[in-house]
């Protein structure tokens, strides 16, 4: 698997809500990219816009939210797939397409697909994992139905032996017996719907998986489970993840790049290894030390003063700069943009302390040190044999 | 009533700016004790047929902890595990179905509505979720008036305003005049935390009972609430329960951890003790699976087989829940005599104990313990 | 099943609890209600042995309440509803010719009426904020806030007065029809119970509409109608299958609370058509002071109604799989 | 790890006096206080959204009051459309008959005749003038709905209330009888029981509309307040220390106004519909001029099949006017209460935002 390829790139985009009240800019003029293979990371506070611009990329939004600008290029994979799905249900309606046998991969502006295109990318290339799973289940129809209706809409030549054996595998697939094929939601155990449904995800082996708070509401020894099973599935199948959470001590665990979002736009996006060892932003180096540790000394921590901004009245200038100790007169006016610090390092932070024309003297000496305590205090020998660590997947 | 012979030195509170108890608590008093309560919620309904046997949820069984002025108890446990019927116990909303819970070495009896208000004087509950403990088509200034009037630490209007506004800075929410009219919905969600705690401080109590007072709120607000709480323990000598599904907050904020499993304690002792040497098969495996940006570090490509019998499980329902010690339908070290009854508390040392038969059980001799028995390695090899 | 049963327990009650009150109206009211009656029939035919079942039936008796409810209960098993005055008839034979009309009429009225209703809501919901959308629902509560027999009054008068184009009065056309199973016949009972129905359809639909349309928004937003869309299922699939399927629920149960004010409205609408079902027989003997036979109606509707109520019941219980299985 | 380190580790939380919500720039965890030349500038002139000092006093909280409720009308066209057809009709019923120019009752000699500019909606056979018969009918009906409606949804409060609060024998027998008065329908149970009535009369019409449509109210207001009854803020005043009487009347009635409000306005479409209808059928006492006695007197005269339209449609007119005015309120309310009906709803994903950032 080409590792290095992208697989989706997000090119400056922007989400408004209409409101009574003047339009609320949920998601602005955010980029990234996610490459093949690869956990991407998204964390941010509630009203940070993760979800809504998780929402956009799927085009899931529905009014009054409008995507004002911006493009979502999708780079589907040619030679990978079967050929039963792409013939007919090739959502790329232009005939050269087809036609074109080389390497060389063309990509496809999700936010121009027409509805019929849409319907047949969706879940095909790009499938979701919702927040809740209680509610992402249709109460009223059994797992059967859930999985299949998905297979019916996509692979029509499926006779309906076929769908029902797919579903089994899959069910088996995320560890949950196949006798449960004809359950309902509510006979399920929490982490088993989020199971089945990670298991629905995978019915049409998409490229991406988009995981909206896919284990919020578990709890940590089933979350663990599901991820450990999560990632594993990833590296045998090869699909993509944006992962959605406010947990970043889980992200770092997991992501192999981590996205920071505040009121609407990206303030930093790094490694997960860049990230936790040198965040540069004042407000993820704020999120890091939000979360207490497990071992070493105990401290005193403090968090961020304040609490997030209203959408509906987002501070002018940098919006984190009320709750900034590093803020200084720029940050009220001016607007920060991603900046690259090092091309090597492939770390990017909106913020005026690094951007020389605005602050000669450099970023402060203590936001570049070394964030975390090292770990060695804590004995992994003893008694902590029983859960894997989650296996992350290096950058080459 | 008990509660109302040891209440005569806070009753009869003078008004000054700072509510504060006339006499302060020396740390390190023993202010609440709860042993052995257990907890059983009968479940509805006509039960035909079934030979007397009401079904029941069985919440909490034999729990016991103790609770001191100026020093938190952290309860850790998943959802479910029966932490906050523990807090709710505790707080009088709920009649334990059998053990006792002795309010300063005095048993609580709360018959009636009368005795249980005495009680709640000195025992308050902090809820989960801000978004809901307060009541939307109330002011802030009706919230914490209420509980003030209630028991009797004002008397007119004028107390009652400069009551309110020394509560609000009390729970740092500046400027206090802003606060006292407006709506929840007008505030944030830390701030809502801070109006509950401020309530439940109206009622000028011994005791809080801070029911994952922190897991609604943002991230990054969330140490803001949590430091508040640890100020007011530490200079109003308050006994603090934490609960919480955290355990990395647990550690930070509290001097002891208790972990709860099913309904079941089943270990105890100084936080760092049981975090760093955890020794109970649960704890275990609580703090494995907790979120650890350092061990991303630390064991990058290291990957441990996982007992089959311990992944894909799920805690027991609690209406027919396993005999003997819950877990051990999940524990990879579990022996046939983990079925058959609950293991007595085994003390460790330095205030460390757990139930669990592999540290020995006063009844069972130290022979069990010494070596693992073949049906232990049987599973671990099944798996 | 314990579910279910629990439900048929309920409705024996609550069957039990309409029986016993329509034994206590009578008795419970001030004066002999047969007074009434002697003024009114004076002199003609009634005779001594009537007039003392009559005192039998309405508490008018030297014999002790439970005695009498023992009796009266004992009567209501053998079918026995007492004796009409105004059709001199027994109550159980008025009732048995006129029930089939008003349930024929009410019946497929009120289920078209649930349909048609519902499959509005459903459209207008999934297009929200069309055209249709700001006309429908307001129009419809409009409609439905018209008394049914005033509705009934105005189709009458337009459709069947004015224009000519429906019969006006009646179930079938008495003076050349026979009752039998012929076409003509038929297609005179189908041309008479056109308004009738109509009125009721009419009056009835924008609750269903209105309800459903609400019942879908919320639907809509729920994460597994999202979650549909994401799967890429054709637009049909999610409107039905996902957003209906869940919607209608409520609108089941409603249907089981809305029953009593679509029969009490469709007893105005008979009466206004001079349709030959329960209502205009109720109405007659209201008028005519036919105290059993108006009792004698009441309690037959009341078990009609109940046993509508659980069939829709039934009907949640195959549509709902938390209620089928969960409490089952 | 003792709990004398922790206190020296631990500095209070800290706070500023400003109007912001905003507290004092912190030393950065665990570090020294930072100074690296950067000044940590506090954004004095940043503003939130202000929120008013809610004024003290009662006329200026009416004012106030005054201004939210045309807010919510303004914005709620569906209330502001049901508000000012029920005003009409309430000015009508107070204000009408003082400024008819024919006295309702009165025969004259113009029989049976269409709307004209001497009787502008026409007469009846006996010559009396419908216009007036409307106008002074209007407050007849109204009335007599209105009674009915705020005696059952007292009643409704009173027994939804009590049981949903209560659980136990109370609660279960009570809400036996409620669901069976749910299910026998409440139009024949009125007309039977009106015509058991020996006397005629707003009286026992008014008693049998309230026996017949308190159920309703009371088991939507039963289920709401056992929800309500185990939310957390109820349960955090009994943890104060409320009384039961207090937690039901101030902290859960005042949560339920909008389905109070809705539990009325259907009740009273339903009296105002059941009242006339019984009217119509005549039993109520036929001499009082009312909507459904002048409908009454219409059919009674076969006015419909001789033609006579104008003795149907203006009191019919004017009970689906009011009943579809009453309809609009209660749609409105129901808007106003369940957010997800509203037009500008925000889709799903910033619900969450939303709620952490409502001001």
């Amino acid at each position: 698997m080409n590792n290095n390829t992208n697989v989706l790139e997000v090119n400056s985009i922007c989400v408004d809500y209409a409101a009574s009240n003047g339009t609320v800019h949920a998601v602005d003029n955010v980029s990234f990219t996610l490459k093949r293979g690869e956990v991407l990371g998204l964390a941010g506070e509630s009203g940070s816009g993760k979800s809504t611009l998780a929402y956009a990329i799927s085009r899931l939004l529905r009014p009054p939210a409008l995507i004002t600008q911006g493009e979502v290029l999708y780079y589907q994979r040619k030679s990978a797939r079967d050929l039963n799905s792409m013939t007919q249900h090739d959502f790329k309606s232009t005939p050269q397409n087809a036609a074109e046998s080389s390497d060389a991969i063309e990509p496809v502006d999700i936010l121009k697909l027409t509805q019929k295109q849409l319907r047949a990318f969706r879940w095909q290339e790009l499938a979701m994992v919702f927040q809740s799973a209680m509610n992402a289940l249709n109460p009223v129809l059994n797992l059967e139905v859930q999985m299949t209706d998905v297979l019916k809409a996509h692979r029509p030549d499926m006779s309906k032996d076929e769908r029902a054996a797919r579903a089994k595998e899959l069910l088996r697939l995320v560890g949950i017996a196949p006798d449960r094929l004809r359950s309902y939601p509510h006979e399920l155990s929490g982490g088993m719907r989020q199971r089945s449904i990670i298991a629905i995800a995978l019915a049409l082996s998409p490229e991406i998986i988009i995981m909206d708070e896919p284990t919020t509401a578990l709890d940590v020894v089933v979350q663990r489970d599901i991820l450990t099973e999560l990632l594993a599935l990833k590296d045998q199948l090869g699909f993509s993840i944006i992962f959605i959470t406010h947990d970043l001590s889980l992200l770092l665990e997991i992501a192999d790049k981590v996205a920071i979002m505040y009121a609407g736009k990206l303030v930093e996006t790094a490694s997960s290894e860049n990230l936790s060892e040198h965040a540069l932003h004042p407000y993820t180096y704020g999120l890091l030390h939000s979360f207490p540790s497990l071992h070493g000394p105990r401290r005193k921590m403090t968090g961020i003063p304040g609490s997030p901004p209203d959408l509906r009245a987002v501070p002018p200038g940098c919006p984190f700069h009320p709750r900034c100790h590093f803020a200084f007169s720029a940050c009220k006016t001016n607007v920060p943009t991603l900046l690259n610090t090092d091309a090597q390092m492939q770390q990017h932070v909106a913020c005026h302390l690094y951007d020389a024309t605005l602050n000669p003297a450099g970023p402060p000496a203590s936001l570049a040190r070394e964030a975390l305590p090292n770990a060695d205090s804590y004995d992994y020998a003893q008694g902590t044999a029983m859960i894997p660590v989650i296996r992350k997947e290096k950058l080459s | 009533m008990s509660a109302e012979k040891h209440t005569n030195g806070t009753t009869a509170s003078i008004m000054n700016e700072a509510i504060t108890r006339n006499e302060p608590l020396s740390p390190g008093t023993i202010l609440l004790e709860a042993e052995h309560i257990r907890k059983d919620f009968p479940l509805g309904g006509f039960q035909v047929g079934k030979l007397g046997a009401q079904r029941a949820v069985h919440a909490v069984e034999n729990a016991s902890l103790t609770l001191r002025a100026g020093f938190a108890t952290a309860l850790v446990g998943e959802s479910g595990s029966g932490k906050t019927t523990v807090a709710r116990l505790l707080a009088g909303m709920y009649v334990a179905t059998s053990g006792s819970i002795r309010h300063r070495g005095v048993t609580v009896r709360a018959r009636n509505e009368g005795e249980l208000r005495a009680y709640r004087r000195h025992v308050q509950l902090i809820f989960q979720d801000p978004f809901a403990s307060l009541n939307p088509v109330h002011t802030v200034g009706y919230h914490l008036g209420r509980p003030l009037r209630i028991h009797g630490h004002i008397h007119t209007d004028e107390e009652e305003h400069q009551a309110i506004l020394s509560l609000l800075r009390r729970v740092s929410l500046y400027p206090p005049e802003q606060f006292i009219e407006k709506f929840p919905h007008q505030l944030s969600g830390g701030q809502r935390q801070r109006v509950a705690i401020a309530r439940a401080l109206a009622v000028q109590p011994e005791v809080l009972l801070a029911d994952e007072p922190v897991s609604m709120l943002d991230v990054s607000i969330r140490l803001d609430v949590l430091n508040l709480l640890l100020r007011l323990k530490n200079e109003e000598q308050l006994g603090v329960l934490f609960i919480t599904h955290d355990i990395a907050s647990a550690r930070y904020f509290a001097e002891d951890t208790l972990v709860m499993y099913a309904g079941q304690i089943v270990e105890g002792g100084p936080s760092d003790e049981v975090i760093q040497h955890p020794k109970h098969p649960y704890t275990q495996l609580l703090l494995s699976a907790a979120p650890d940006p350092d061990r991303m570090k630390t064991h990058t490509q290291q990957s441990l087989a996982i007992p089959t019998k311990v992944a894909r499980s799920e805690p027991p329902s609690l209406i027919n829940p396993p005999q003997g010690c819950r877990f051990h339908l999940r524990c990879p070290k579990a022996m046939p005599v983990c079925s058959e009854r609950f293991p007595a508390r085994t003390d460790l040392g330095a205030g460390h104990w757990t139930h669990c038969f592999l540290y020995g059980d006063e009844s069972t001799t130290s022979k069990e313990v010494a070596a693992p028995s073949p049906l232990q390695t049987n599973l671990q090899e099944g798996a | 099943m314990r579910h279910l049963l629990r439900r048929c327990g309920f409705y024996l009650v609550a069957l039990w609890a309409s029986i016993t009150l329509n034994f206590l109206i009578p008795r419970l009211m001030p004066g002999d209600p047969t007074a009434a009656l002697m003024e009114r029939f004076q002199g003609q035919n009634i005779t001594e042995n009537t007039l003392h079942a009559m005192r039998e039936q309405f508490g008018i008796s030297s014999e002790p309440l439970g005695v009498q409810y023992v009796q009266y209960l004992n009567n209501l098993l053998h079918g026995d509803l007492g004796f009409s005055i105004t059709a001199y008839a027994t109550v159980s034979s008025v009732i048995a010719e006129h029930l089939k009309w008003t349930l024929g009429l009410v019946g497929v009225a009120a289920v078209l009426s649930f349909v048609l209703g519902t499959l509005l809501g459903v459209i207008v919901a999934w297009r929200r904020g069309s055209l249709l959308d700001s006309i429908l629902p307001p129009a419809l509560t409009f409609f439905s806030a018209i008394p049914y027999f005033w509705m009934a009054l105005a189709l009458l008068y337009v459709l069947g007065f004015t224009l000519n184009l429906f019969p006006v009065s009646g179930g079938y056309d008495v003076l050349n029809q026979v009752p039998g199973w012929s076409w003509d016949f038929t297609f005179s009972v189908i041309q008479h119970a056109i308004l009738p129905a109509l009125t009721i359809v009419i009056s009835s639909i924008a609750g269903w509409t209105i309800g459903m349309r609400n019942a879908m928004l919320t639907t809509l937003s729920e994460d597994y109608v999202l979650m549909a869309q994401a799967k890429g299922l054709s637009e049909n699939r999610v409107m039905l299958s996902y957003a209906a399927r869940n919607a209608i629920l409520p609108s089941i149960t409603g249907f089981a609370m809305s029953l009593g004010f679509i029969v009490g409205g469709s007893l105005l609408t008979e009466i206004v058509f001079s349709y030959p079902g329960i209502g205009l027989t109720l109405f007659k003997a209201v008028v005519g002071l036919d105290y059993a036979l108006t009792q004698g109606i009441f309690l037959v509707i009341v078990v009609a109604v109940l046993c509508a109520n659980f069939l829709s019941e039934l009907m949640y219980t195959l549509l709902d799989p938390r209620v089928r299985q969960a409490r089952g | 790890m003792s709990k004398s380190e922790m206190d020296g580790e631990y500095p209070q939380d800290t706070a500023v006096q400003d109007k912001y919500e905003l507290l004092s720039p912190v030393p950065l965890p665990h570090e020294q206080p930072f100074d690296d030349g950067i000044p940590a500038v506090l954004p004095v002139d940043v503003t939130y959204k202000a929120i008013p000092v809610r004024k003290r006093g009662l006329l200026p909280r009416l004012g106030l009051w005054w201004q939210a409720t045309m807010t919510t009308l303004a914005a709620n066209p569906k209330m502001l459309t049901g508000v000012c057809i029920l005003g009409f009709f309430v000015l009508v019923a107070i204000f009408g008959p003082l400024l008819l120019r024919h006295d309702p009752a009165a025969f004259s000699n113009d029989l049976f005749q269409p709307p004209s500019s001497t009787h502008w909606l026409g007469t009846t056979q006996k010559g009396e003038d419908i216009f007036s018969q409307v106008v002074v009918g209007t407050r007849a009906s109204l009335l007599v709905g209105f009674v009915s409606a705020v005696g059952a949804t007292a009643l409704s409060v009173f027994f939804g209330m009590i049981t949903g609060y209560f659980a136990g024998l109370v609660d279960d027998i009570l809400s036996l009888v409620m669901n069976i008065f749910l299910v026998i329908p409440s139009l024949p149970l009125a007309i039977v029981l009106a015509s058991f009535i020996p006397f005629k009369g707003p009286g026992p019409i008014i008693i049998v509309l309230l026996i017949t449509s308190w159920a309703w109210g009371a088991r939507v207001l039963r289920s709401q307040t056992l929800t309500m009854r185990s939310r957390d803020f109820v349960q955090a005043a009994r943890a104060v220390g409320e009384t039961p009487a207090h937690i039901i009347f101030a902290e859960i009635l005042p949560n339920e106004i909008a389905l109070v409000s809705a539990s009325f306005v259907s009740t009273f479409i339903y009296t105002i519909l059941a009242d006339i209808t019984l009217e119509f059928l005549g039993l109520g006492d036929v001499s009082v001029t009312s909507w459904g006695n002048i409908l009454y007197w219409a059919q009674n005269d076969q006015a419909l099949l001789t033609g006579g339209w104008w003795l149907f449609i203006p009191p019919g007119l004017c009970i689906a006017l009011l009943g579809a005015g009453l309809a609009f309120l209660n749609y409105g309310i129901d808007d106003l209460a369940n957010p997800r009906l509203r037009k500008e709803r925000k889709p799903r994903p910033v619900k969450a935002a939303k709620k952490e950032a409502t001001a």
